[in-house]
């Protein structure tokens, strides 16, 4: 964890964290793992673009479009370096990770994928890393092949592996469980998969943020990520694919700046990574994702990781000895806690720790298959980041055993359906 | 908004108490509906005698705002003509969108606790999945 | 025009404008058709949003995310209310105008087209109008009829009216061409491709930061627009589609927020126009263009439009008394003025303004079949908006001229290649 | 960046003077080059004796930078061996991805004119497409 005075120093670069509510306290945001703060020295990067250099870039003569072009191409170097690519070309701008998925499934696998072919993923899947999956598997042919987790929240990796078939064109899978918080053992995955030829998908939209990622170590070929995750804005991030595959593979957007030649009835593409950002892309958003990545390097990804990581044990083994309260998975957790209260639907919950000034998720947080398979349509999230505090997490505690006594005692309708009777 | 707003002892009490909560055996019409995006799952069933609702009954399960709210509409409908209670599902539904107010329309009574509830976005949802199934009944049969 | 008073007090809301170069001269920014500044309004709302509303939309039970919801949801609003549509669920937020356009490419044309079908379109339209028609064409086996414009840089009604037949399927046209300025007659075009029964998307990404729109009366079934065109940030921009035709298309994007369930192997879609908005959108983006459309509208989009449109009016008859310099295009002026100089690559114009501290665009402005239609590869390009002042148009026309008498006087290679002798 | 040092008196003068401007009529190779994104066309013709480039010239249109630039590789390619040729592109190209420095190769004489494009990220490509399609026609031939 880190010391008090390092989280203070954290703390004083988030202004939202001492916004006050009704009652006079600070608003404790534990609902990290669907969007992220922003530190002050990433919306100064933002303001003081916007303020000065800002203009559209590529193309531009002017000394002003260079400025924004230059602050542009060095946001793609610092992802590169962020995530250890070979070349910034491996790096292209996205709006967020559902749409780098999409790239790839229209790009790559609508293109490459016939009948019969295979797609690998877990049930522990976002929405996100399923749906554009799916899609492919309706205008190719191809067959989704999803792989259960285990009881604690975990993927086996032999099953994992035992998945494989000269069939498998593609593992899809997440790098950390947005629900249970698992860190997945990529590795000997992905390893495995490299064996057979199989072409991986990294979700790191959950991992990216937590964890330091090396893809020429972790041997992926695409791995994609979500800014909003990272203290960026809203509104930007980013698909890495290895130069080999980008080159094969068709844009899915087009339109200006990503063309080489246009006629009227046809057009050639620009070299990668441009051929996949058609028309004037998030320049400010790059900029202070480059910021963000920084920022967070500076602190020392590391270092982030276990300080969330004991915040959410510490939340986690606090919870599971309140009164029928059940936490939803144990091994190899990063920031996130997901339980259950008998006694209380998590919306009831959310809603209760609002007027605590407590901020936290229920619901299916977009994995409809796997809720279904715990049997529940949802359940109550609390996810940590590097300004989380252990007081904050002793509050959080607090609050959902108020709720429980307040929810409880008499018979409710969630978690057993009474057997009703006739009047 | 505090807590004492949404989570109303009224509220609290058609929660833990649901009036009607169950199935009618000799119902003439009954619809289940479902939202998918939190969960929450519901069936209405009603006994239509002439143009009156004599009774109506839910079963299902959700949050404490669906579950209240229901309940408490099952006491608003009964032994209403299918007119006035269209007219009344549709006078709560303006409400919880904001487009009327529950101070000019008394008649909610218990209802009325769910002001609180209009304010909170997300949970709107809860409390208008029992009122549009019961439309949709009665618009139906 | 705007009074000096009402320009003075426009342009302190743009800080960039006051930004001095090396020799302590202000910027003249006269790129605006590509990209425009951002006033202070929209930066402090991002800001401010950011510091302390911020959180993930949708589904958050908490207070920050409904704040954020509503602030999200207000921007639709706003949105529609600008553009007169008829209700904000016919808006859907997208990166930008090309995003928009490929998105009614892939959800309704890839849907419906079929071989033969043809696509009307001009031969002034920007790639973004033109490159993601070719790709449906050649998914569907429909055909793209290009009509040519005229020697002034307009479109001929009764050519478009001409080239409608039974086969045509769509009219995607621009509302105002990027390169010439002509705004073109949308009103008796459309009415003419509405009693024919043809779709219309009108490509509005230079129309609407200039000119008062109202999409009922028009009948254009799709309008799409860019926010960093009109005051917004870049990364966001809005599609408009009649509610009809929204519910009859596609997804183009697949993942969370889209869908309304999800199994293993399918998935059922969201309303519109959340089906169209897959991921975390650009939240901050959204609610900085709402206050960029409200910054327009306070001061007025008619005096908008004839401010720029009489700086570009005097600009071009001034430059058409330049030696050996034409201008491009004279019928219905919006705020941009494109010229050629015999003597002066615009390149090379463009670095010589640059270095005088005005910055100009040059080069194909994404229209490659129209400069080759005109026989050059690259133009000159001027663009006004409101910030701009009589005083930056004439910086403009001495350092033309100034310019001219530099590099003039000899031989050059660019308009007449010169026959080369045998060395 | 002032004016003075991108459109310097000597890129002016090869500009307004190219050297070795035209085509050779008997070549031994030559290559056609297009951008197409600003419009610069280059062919580069050279007549190869043995391994020593005896003639190079070129053709094309383009802006100051371009045709100036090409001018001065003309210069400088004249007389060289195929092996010198190659090396020598390929240091003029480090150069302007600003992996390597004018200063430290005087043999660039008039070339160094090209200094202040380097900084002009949207200039380099005319700077270099002679120098690349060269490099092209020497690897190809
Ligand atoms: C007429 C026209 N259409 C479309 C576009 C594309 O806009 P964007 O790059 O924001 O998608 C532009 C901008 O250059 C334009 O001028
Ligand atoms: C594991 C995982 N994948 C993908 C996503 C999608 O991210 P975005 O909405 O930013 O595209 C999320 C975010 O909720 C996530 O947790």
């Amino acid at each position: 964890m880190f010391t008090t005075p390092e989280l203070e120093a954290i703390r004083k670069d988030f202004p939202i964290l001492f916004r006050t509510l009704a009652d006079d306290r600070h608003l404790i945001y534990l609902d990290n793992a669907a969007s992220t703060q922003k530190p002050k020295p990433v919306l100064q990067t933002f303001q003081k673009f916007s303020e000065s250099s800002y203009a559209n870039i590529h193309r531009g003569v002017y000394r002003l479009s260079l400025e924004a072009t230059e602050a542009y191409d060095q946001a793609r170097k610092t992802i590169a370096n962020f995530i250890k690519a070979k070349s910034e070309v491996e790096i292209v701008f996205t709006r967020n990770a559902t749409e780098a998925i999409n790239l790839v499934a229209y790009g790559f696998a609508r293109k490459y994928f016939h009948p019969g072919d295979e797609i690998v993923l877990t049930e522990l899947e976002h929405h996100a890393n399923l749906v554009p999956w799916q899609q492919v598997c309706q205008a190719t042919g191809a067959k989704i092949v999803a792989i259960p987790f285990e009881p604690d929240g975990s993927i086996d990796v032999e099953k994992v592996i035992a998945a494989f078939s000269a069939r498998t064109k593609m593992l899809a899978i997440t790098g950390c469980s947005n629900v249970f918080g698992t860190i997945i053992p990529l590795k000997s995955i992905i390893s495995a998969a490299k064996q057979q030829r199989i072409v991986v998908l990294v979700d790191g939209a959950q991992l990216v943020p937590h964890y330091p990622i090396n893809v020429q170590e972790l041997e992926c070929d695409f791995l994609v990520a979500s800014g909003h995750k990272m203290l960026a804005p809203s509104g930007i991030g980013f698909l890495y694919g290895r130069r080999e595959w980008l080159a094969l593979m068709d844009p899915m957007l087009y339109g200006g700046d990503m063309i080489n030649e246009v006629w009227i009835d046809r057009a050639t593409w620009a070299e990668i990574p441009n051929k996949f950002e058609a028309g004037t892309p998030n320049i400010e958003g790059a900029v202070a994702l480059g910021k963000a990545a920084e920022y967070l390097q500076h602190i020392g990804l590391m270092r982030i990781h276990q300080h969330s990581e004991a915040l959410a044990n510490y939340a986690a083994s606090a919870l599971q000895q309140l009164p029928n309260t059940r936490v939803l998975g144990s091994s190899n957790r990063s920031g996130i806690v997901t339980f259950l209260c008998t006694d209380v639907h998590p919306h009831d919950l959310a809603s209760f720790l609002d007027a605590e000034g407590i901020a936290i998720r229920a619901g299916h947080h977009c994995t409809q298959p796997l809720h279904r398979k715990l049997g529940v349509p949802a359940t109550a999230r609390a996810s940590f980041y590097l300004y989380n505090t252990q007081d904050e997490a002793e509050r959080l505690i607090e609050a959902v055993e108020k709720a429980i006594h307040f929810f409880s005692g008499k018979k409710v309708f969630f978690g057993q359906p009474p057997v009703l009777k006739e009047t | 908004m505090s807590l004492e707003h949404i989570y109303q002892t009224i509220l609290m009490d058609h929660y833990q108490n649901p009036r009607n909560a169950g199935t009618i055996s000799n119902a003439t019409c009954s619809l289940h509906e479902h939202n998918p995006l939190c969960g929450d799952e519901i069936t209405i069933s009603m006994k239509l005698e002439g143009d009156r609702i004599s009774k109506v009954a839910f079963d299902g399960k959700g949050c404490a705002i669906s579950i209240a709210s229901a309940s408490m509409m099952t006491e608003q409908l009964q032994g209403k003509s299918v007119n006035d209670a269209k007219q009344l599902i549709d006078t709560f539904l303006s409400i919880m969108r904001g487009e009327k107010e529950f101070a000019d329309h008394p008649e909610f009574e218990d209802a009325m606790a769910l002001e609180g509830v209009k304010k909170l976005h997300a949970r709107i949802k809860c409390a208008t999945l029992s009122w549009n199934t019961a439309k949709k009944l009665l618009s139906e049969s």
